[in-house]
This record gives C-alpha cells, structure tokens and sequence, in this order.
C-alpha cells in the first residue's frame, strides 16, 4: 500500500525532522496532563465525598468521658432539631487522630492529646441554613463549643484543583488543536512547496485521493513517530514523580498514583495523534485542491 | 456527444476566448477541429499565445468563453474527478520541461503509468525500453537537475509519450536540441503518429514547420487560422509576418487587449 | 533599514502564519513556568529557613505548668549536654497554636487544647548524630516524651516542590530550546524551499549577511508577535489563578504572590524569544551558507 | 597577476578540468582566454558541457584540476567573501531563466542593483529605462510566471545586462524566440559590448553563429578548441559534425569518462 515511496519531494524540506519532534513535544505535554487530570479527579472526589457533611460543631473535651457525652447528646438534639440538617454524626476518635496525625507526626501523641469531639453535619443542599440562628443555639447548649463550614480552606484547595483541572483539559484541548494547527500548516506549507509537482500530477492524470495520500501517509508516520517519543518522555516523568509522589505518602496530596486504566488511557495519546495529523492532512489536502483545477 | 464525432475529433473548439484573471483577452474567437490521427504545428510571435492554447488542450485552464470539447467533452462542463481519465489520454512537453528535480529520470518518466495505477513490472518495463531508445538508458537513476537542457527535453519527451497517450502536445520540444537532434525528435513524434496519436508541436522553428508539410494553426493577436502547406518543403510568403520588432513582442498581450 | 521588502517569497510560505502561535504558545509556558518558579522559589524559601532545627521534641502536656516548666528543663539539660547540638529552643505557645490552626480551623479551639510542649533542636550539619542514644535518654527523663525528624512530611513536601521547581526550570530550557529549533528548522525549510532564490542571489553578487538578514529580520519580526501573544495570555491566566490563590489566604500555599519585579521577569520573555529566535535565525543561515559556493 | 594583464584578458583558463561528483570528467583539460571587449560563441552538441563551462565562469563552479582566473582572480583560491565583488561585475542569462517567481519583472531586473547597494533612486531610473528599452514596458509591475517563454527570455536577459558587467554570459539566449527577435538580441548583445563588455553566448543555432564573424568555442567530448570564422557568414564544413545520432546526446557525457 506504500507503493514505490513518494512522488513528491518530502524528504528535502526539514519540517520532516521537525514535525515528529513537535508533535513529541505536545504528545508529551498531554500525557503528563492526562496524567494530572485521572489523579487529581480520583483525588478529589474521594476528598468531594469526604466533605459531604458541610458543617463541622466541634466541642473542647470535658473533664470526664460523661461530660463529654452529655455534651455532644445536647448539640445531636439541637442539630437533629433543625430542618435543614439531613444528617449529623459524630467522628470517630480515631478518625480525628488521623486527622491530626500527619500534623503532629505521631499517632501516640495525638491519643495522648485530650481530643476535641467532633460532629459531621449534613446539610440539604436545596434549602438555605440559617447558620447564624444554629450557631447561637449551640453555643448557648454548650459553652465552648464552635461550629465551623467545614474545612472552609480545604473547600478552597478543591475549588483550586478543580480550577487546576479545568485548565489543564483546556491545555489538553490547546495541545490538540496545536497540533492539528501544525499539521494543517505543515500540510499546507507542503502544498505551497510542492504547488508545481502537484500541479504535474494532476496534469499528468492524478486524482485528489492519489496526491491527498501521499501526505496523510506522511502525516501519519510522522504523528505516530512524534506520539510514541512524547509517550516515551512522558511515563518517564511520570515515573520519577510516582517515586517522589510515594515519599509522601500519608500526607493528604497523591493518595492515589496512577491505576492500570490510566496508563491505558496514556497509551492512546500517540494514536490519537497521530490520527489527528493523518486526518487533518488529508482533509486539508482534499480541500485546498478542490480549488485547482 | 456521439461516439463516432467523438472518436473522429480529438478536440473541438468553437468560439473560445481566454483571459487571465483581469488582464486582457490572450484568445479571442478561436475556432478549430483536431482531427483523430492528424499532425499538427502551431506557430506564432512570442507572447500570441500558443502555450496558452495548449494550457486549453490539456486540460489546465478553462476557457472563459466558448466551448471547448476534448475528446467529447466540453472542458468546462465536465466535472473534476472527471477530468483525470481524460488526462491520461494527452501527454505533455512543456516549454520549460517541468520534471520532478528529486525523482530519478527513471521514476519521472514512470510517472504517468504509476499514476494510472499500472502494475510496477509493467511500468519497469515500458520506461526501460523507451529511455533505451531515445538514448538516456545510461543516465537512468541519476536526477533530472544533473542532465543538461538538452537531455531534459528527452526526459520530457519520454514522459509525454510513454503512456501511449491519443493527444500529444509539445511545447517547444526542440527548443535546447540542434537541427539534427531536432529532427530525429520530430520524427518519434511522426512515428507515433502513425501508430494513432494526434501530435501538435508549438514552435518557434519556422525552418522545420515549413519542412514537413503539416496543416499549420497561427496564432496571432489573440485570433488563431489555420494554414495548410503543400506536401513538400517551401519557404513560404507569410514568414515575412514575424518581423516585427522588439516591442511588439513584449506588448503581444496588450495588442490582444484593444 | 527594512530596505524594499523581501526578495524571498516569504509570504507565499504559511510557515509566517503558523510560526507566531507557535513562539505564542512557548512563550505562554515560558511565562506560566517562571511565574510558577519564581513563586514557589520565594514560598520555599520562606519554608526553609522555618526548617533550619531538623528535630522536634515534644513533652506531653503535664496536669500543672510546674510539671511542663521541670520536664522542659530536663530535656533541655539532656540536648545542651550532647555535643552534636547546636542549638535547642523552646517553642512558644503562639507559634503551636500557629501550627495547628489551620488543621483545626479557629486559634481558639486550639488554645483550649492541652498544648504539648515542642522543643525546636538545630544539629550540626557536619557530624553524625546518634539519634537512638539521645532519644533513650529523653524518653529516660520525661516519660512520655518523643523525639522526632523535624516534620519529615513539611521535608518531603518542600523536596516534592523543590523537584517540581526543577522540572519548570528543565521544561523552561526546553522551551527555550524547543524555540531555538522551532526557528532553526524553519529556517532550514525556508532556506531549502528558497534555495534556488538564494543560490540566484549569491550568482548576482550579495554577501551572505544580505541573505541572513532577510531570514533573521523575519525571525525577529514573528518572534517578537509570537511572544507578546504569549505574555499576554499568559499575564491573563496569572491573574486569574491569583485571584483564585487570594482566597486561600491563611493556608500555607500561595503565601506570595508576584511582586512588581516578578512580572518585570515576564515582560523580558517575548523579547528574549525574539532574540533567541532572530540570532538562531542568523547563525543558522550564516553556517549553512559558507556550504554554498 | 599583474593589472595589466588583469585589463587585457576576463578570463583565463589553463588545463582545466571538472567532473560532478563521483561522475565522470565532463570537461578535460580546457585552456582559453577570454579577452576584453571581445565577442565569442560556445557551441557544442547537447551534454557536450556548454552550461558547465559558463558557470566555472560565473563563479557557481570551481574545477577540479587546472587553474581558472576570472578578473585576474583564481576562483579555487580566491576566498569566498571576495567572490560578490567579482560576481558584479559578471551578468548572466540562463538556460532556464531562473527568475523570481514571487517577484514583479521590475523588481527581478531590480534585483542586480539592489544586491550591490545601489540607491533607490537611481535603480528605479536604470530599470525603467532598460525596460521600455526591451520593450517590457507595459509588464513592468506583473509577476513573471504570467510572461510567455519568450517574455521571460527579454526579463532575463535585463536582468543580465542591467547592471553594466564587464563580461556578459548568456546560455541558449534566443531559444524562445524566433529568428527575427533573436537577431535583435543578438543586436543588443553587440551594442554592449561595443560599450566595453566581453560577451559569451552559448547556443544551438548554428546558422546565428555562422552568421556573425565572431570567434566561436568548440566543446565536444570533453575538450575545447577555438575556431575563428572570417567576417562574414559562411556555411561551415564542421557542421557536419554535430549530425550525431540521438544515442549519442543522451551519452555525451559517458563518452566523456572513457
Ligand atoms: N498565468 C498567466 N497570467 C496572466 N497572464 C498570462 C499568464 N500566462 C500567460 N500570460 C500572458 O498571456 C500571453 C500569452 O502567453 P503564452 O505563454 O501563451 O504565449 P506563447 O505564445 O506561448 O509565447 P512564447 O512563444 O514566448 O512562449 C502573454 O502576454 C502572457 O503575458
Ligand atoms: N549538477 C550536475 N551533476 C552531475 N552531472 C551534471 C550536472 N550538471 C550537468 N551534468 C552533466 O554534465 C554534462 C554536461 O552538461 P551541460 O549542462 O554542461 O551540457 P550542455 O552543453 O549545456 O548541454 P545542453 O546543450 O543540452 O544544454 C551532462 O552529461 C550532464 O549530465
Ligand atoms: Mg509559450
Ligand atoms: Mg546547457
């Protein structure tokens, strides 16, 4: 289906060396993207779930266990009381001393520590609290007690890495359109150099399809060949930051590294692109020669 | 169109005007028949446009007014993924030759044929035979920008005729070749002839258009007649036409434009 | 200077067209990375010299703050007594609420908390230290007492970002470099495209800095569009990602933001890319010249 | 080299010989002078190594053996910032034209001045004139690729002479046009170098070259050799000579290597 190599004079202009090396680039560029993207949605989400409760009523340790208790049975009522609240529930002590472990560094310490109790507390997403209204009813129950919107700059960093991840599918989308954009050029470039052969061909009894082939075919060998060096670079780095990544674990950041499926996903880039580059070639190709004769 | 005028004329041009763009009219009115199996010469100052008529005939402009039939079908009407089946049937040498600088000599004149999607030992074959015969067979794999001007014309002559084309158009073929090169190339182009193609060659050799007693077209001041000369050689009378002196040759096209 | 315009038929080739978005998109990552860079050398900056004491011990609280004065002092005389100490101080009870605010989310919360006491110890970077004999003698003293590599999770996080700084600084080289090919490979094509035009010029009698000048002013002109597209949507993602960042105030990351000569650095980018791409151009057309008769 | 000499004679050639790459010697052992204010032809059958020779004169060609001077220069020795200088003073019209395509026929015959530096003013002037001169005029500001062959041949060769050069090489320069256009070419080519310059024009068409008394080059297999023809035009018995047959051209430069 190559037949007997091209009639047209690719191997003299050097965007031949070049275009693979570009296409590495942006290939590169969207896996490790990619990449980013799968981590940080599985991160989130699991931290999204996590901060279902939207309020937290936390309450400074007594001096005996039963205090403690009687305590947070006062906030459960006024909370169970309130209309809006769909949900209220007390933290385990266990999950509280994993809250502050990574904090202090040690689990020891932190049971060691009088802990605070703590209430998760859901709220109906459909009707508005008065926040004001509960946050003096709790505070009058008991002394001492405070009720916070949950996590309020843990609310910002998830609103970050959503941001994050909103440019970083429109880095995607750039590097896709980039990369169409270098092969339409490219293509297009081709035309202009190879105007006159091409105008030969045609003279000579070509048909579009026949001159529309022998630059998708490039395309395509030049796309793949730049995908596969970008996938290359790509898992590389992605490797090198799984090990960093793997040094912190236990702090809330990269709990997740990257599962099978999502290398799979990685896989496709070059395909894809190269795909990309061989369709765009050959529909720029089809189009610019309908206009000669 | 009917089969039988189809297969008797080659070409059929009937009132045809050509301008380029916005510039002035090269061709006005031109009329004329090429008839199956005929050799034809095509004359005219410098600028009158004979490769334009040519462009025409070939397929690579449209006429902008006029209809223009080759092979039966009127170039302007027929659509574009038409127009390659009719290609194949004309081969072209064009004035300044046009060969692919980076093919070989060999895989310039196979051209035609891969693009005709003929098998590649055919094609191996048919160009070996005829770069042998016009006397390249040494120079088969080198590329074309390492042949002198004179060697490029038979390439390009090689390329034109090696799909046995119906239509043969020539511009200038002999234009980097002497009198005796010439010659030998004219008489290819007569034997193919023979063998059933229409042969027209554009040229600036009066000498040789006179020689050969062919039907002659003219072209001059955009309009074009046919003159046809006795069987045997004979300076002719007209010749006296061309000497006109050097700023008509530059304003030919401004002549057609009044 | 610009002299008649250009004998090359620049304009006929889309390279012109394509190049600038290109150069753009380079100098869009040039500008993101050395914000990022830039922003992130000054945070960790700040991070490190917070770390200069690579140990923390820390003394549960005691039932009265006698109990905490004795056992602070007796760790205190145990760390002054080893030689490999350079330094040993108590941490105030400011800076421990400081600590834990942000992870309990209210100074008040944390002032109700009985407060460990932390004791900051700066070692020697020059000789080993036995850690296992110090920490038997302290857990000895103050029973309850741990000792600890100095927030080993605030160490790996200020490496993970300090890795991250040296991949912006690599992909900041590699897009220079990226750039540099870009034009030299444009350069290439138009100087093969072209090379009949040049070879004719050369015939007629113009020096090779006559030709080299047509490719580099052109090298100039579409690296320097190319750039200020680039820092201008690069300047309008800053600003939205700061006015993003500014509502995670409080929080330890984005504590800086880009101050006036951060931006001042920025601005040099689309002009440096015009002078990468202009002398590439040049040096690039000079070298494959002296190879032409 | 003295200034002497380097007033008496353009170009001198001593033992000179040139081969392409791996291929075989197209010339051997060639040995001319070129003399001031002197008129020469170089004829020789096609692939014999006209064009080769002329670019050893223009500077695009260094030989492999043998010394070639060119304004007293040695072109092998000669360090390349020193060859625009030369180049000046040197107008060339090729076999193919090469004209900028891109650029309007002004501009293409522009192009010599501009290179050298000249002021806008005064190559606005020069170009203008030399174009109505031609008889261009009314093509001035069109691009070149809308000229017919003959055309281009007037804009290649303004472009060669606009510059005044001392030595003026034109490769088959009537080869678009007929027989009176080409006497006034030749005509121009005359005047010039009644005006100073040394003139060398390659050609096939023996009849032009037999006509004019000039000197006239001979290269065939690889060598040269001189020939002056008397005053007036006489039908040469070495025409003969070049009746070769088409086998022949193809391998002219095959037969150069044995
Ligand atoms: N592409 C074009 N666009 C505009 N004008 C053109 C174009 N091609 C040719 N012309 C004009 O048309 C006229 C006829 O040109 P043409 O090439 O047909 O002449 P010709 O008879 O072949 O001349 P020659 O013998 O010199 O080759 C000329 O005046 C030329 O300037
Ligand atoms: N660039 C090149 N590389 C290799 N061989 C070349 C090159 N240019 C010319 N030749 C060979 O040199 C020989 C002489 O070529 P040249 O063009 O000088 O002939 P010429 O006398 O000008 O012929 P013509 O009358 O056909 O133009 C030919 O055989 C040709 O194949
Ligand atoms: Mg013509
Ligand atoms: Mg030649």
């Amino acid at each position: 289906m190559l037949g007997h190599g091209s009639d047209l004079p690719f191997e003299r202009d050097p965007l031949a060396r070049f275009l693979p090396w570009l296409i590495a680039f942006m290939a590169y560029l969207a896996v490790l993207a990619l990449a980013g993207v799968q981590v940080l949605s599985t991160t989130v989400g699991d931290w999204h779930s996590d901060l279902n409760g939207s309020l937290t009523v936390q309450i400074p340790a007594a001096e005996t266990a039963e205090d403690d208790q009687a305590n947070v049975g006062k906030v459960m009522d006024i909370l169970l009381d309130t209309v809006n609240v769909s949900h209220a529930e007390v933290v385990s002590e266990d999950r509280v001393v994993a809250l502050l472990e990574p904090w202090l560094g040690d689990k020891d310490i932190a049971r060691e520590l009088p802990l605070p109790q703590l209430i998760d507390v859901n709220v109906r997403q459909d009707r508005p609290l008065d926040f004001d209204i509960l946050k003096t009813r709790i505070e009058d129950a008991v002394p001492g007690a405070t009720i916070d919107n949950h996590g309020v700059w843990l609310r910002h960093l998830v609103q970050l890495i959503r941001t994050t991840e909103i440019i970083t599918v429109v880095v995607l989308a750039l590097i896709g359109l980039i990369t169409a954009g270098t092969v339409v050029f490219a293509t297009r470039t081709g035309l202009a150099i190879h105007h006159d052969a091409i105008e030969l061909l045609h003279i000579i009894g070509a048909r579009d399809s026949y001159v529309a082939w022998q630059f998708a075919r490039r395309a395509l060998l030049l796309g793949l060949k730049g995908g596969l060096i970008g996938l290359v670079f790509g898992a590389a780095t992605l490797f090198a930051l799984g090990q960093l990544a793997a040094r912190l674990q236990g702090t809330m950041l990269f709990e997740h590294g990257l599962a099978p499926h999502h290398w799979a996903v990685l896989a496709i880039v070059p395909v894809t692109v190269a795909l990309i580059a061989m369709l765009t070639a050959r529909i720029t190709v089809m189009r610019s020669l309908t206009s000669m004769l | 169109m009917g089969s039988a005028e189809e297969n008797q004329f080659v070409a059929r041009f009937e009132g045809v005007a050509l301008r380029y763009e916005r510039g002035p009219e090269i061709l006005r009115d031109v009329s004329f028949d090429l008839k199956s199996d005929s050799f034809y010469f095509l004359t005219g100052p410098s600028g009158a446009g004979k490769t334009t008529l040519l462009r025409l005939l070939y397929l690579s402009l449209k006429p902008t007014r006029g209809s223009a039939a080759v092979f039966g079908h009127d170039i302007a009407k027929t659509p574009r993924d038409r127009l390659p089946d009719l290609r194949r049937k004309i081969g072209v040498v064009f004035q300044n030759f046009r060969l692919l600088e980076h093919l070989s000599v060999f895989d310039n004149v196979a051209l035609p044929l891969r693009v005709a999607g003929i098998r590649e030992e055919d094609v191996r074959r048919d160009v070996a035979e005829l770069l042998t015969w016009v006397g390249l067979k040494d120079h088969v794999s080198v590329p074309t920008p390492t042949l002198s001007g004179g060697q490029q014309q038979l390439v390009a002559i090689a390329r034109a005729v090696v799909g046995r084309p119906k239509l043969i158009l020539a511009d200038e073929p002999t234009g980097n070749v002497d009198e005796a090169v010439a010659s030998r190339l004219i008489h290819l182009f007569q034997e193919l002839n023979k063998l059933g193609a229409t042969v027209v060659i554009a040229t600036h050799n009066h000498s040789l258009a006179d020689r050969l007693g062919y039907r002659r077209f003219n072209v001059d001041g955009g309009r074009l007649w046919s003159e046809t000369t006795s069987d045997t050689a004979s300076p002719r009378a007209v010749a006296g036409g061309y000497r006109r002196d050097m700023t008509a040759i530059g304003n030919a096209s401004g002549t057609g434009a009044a």
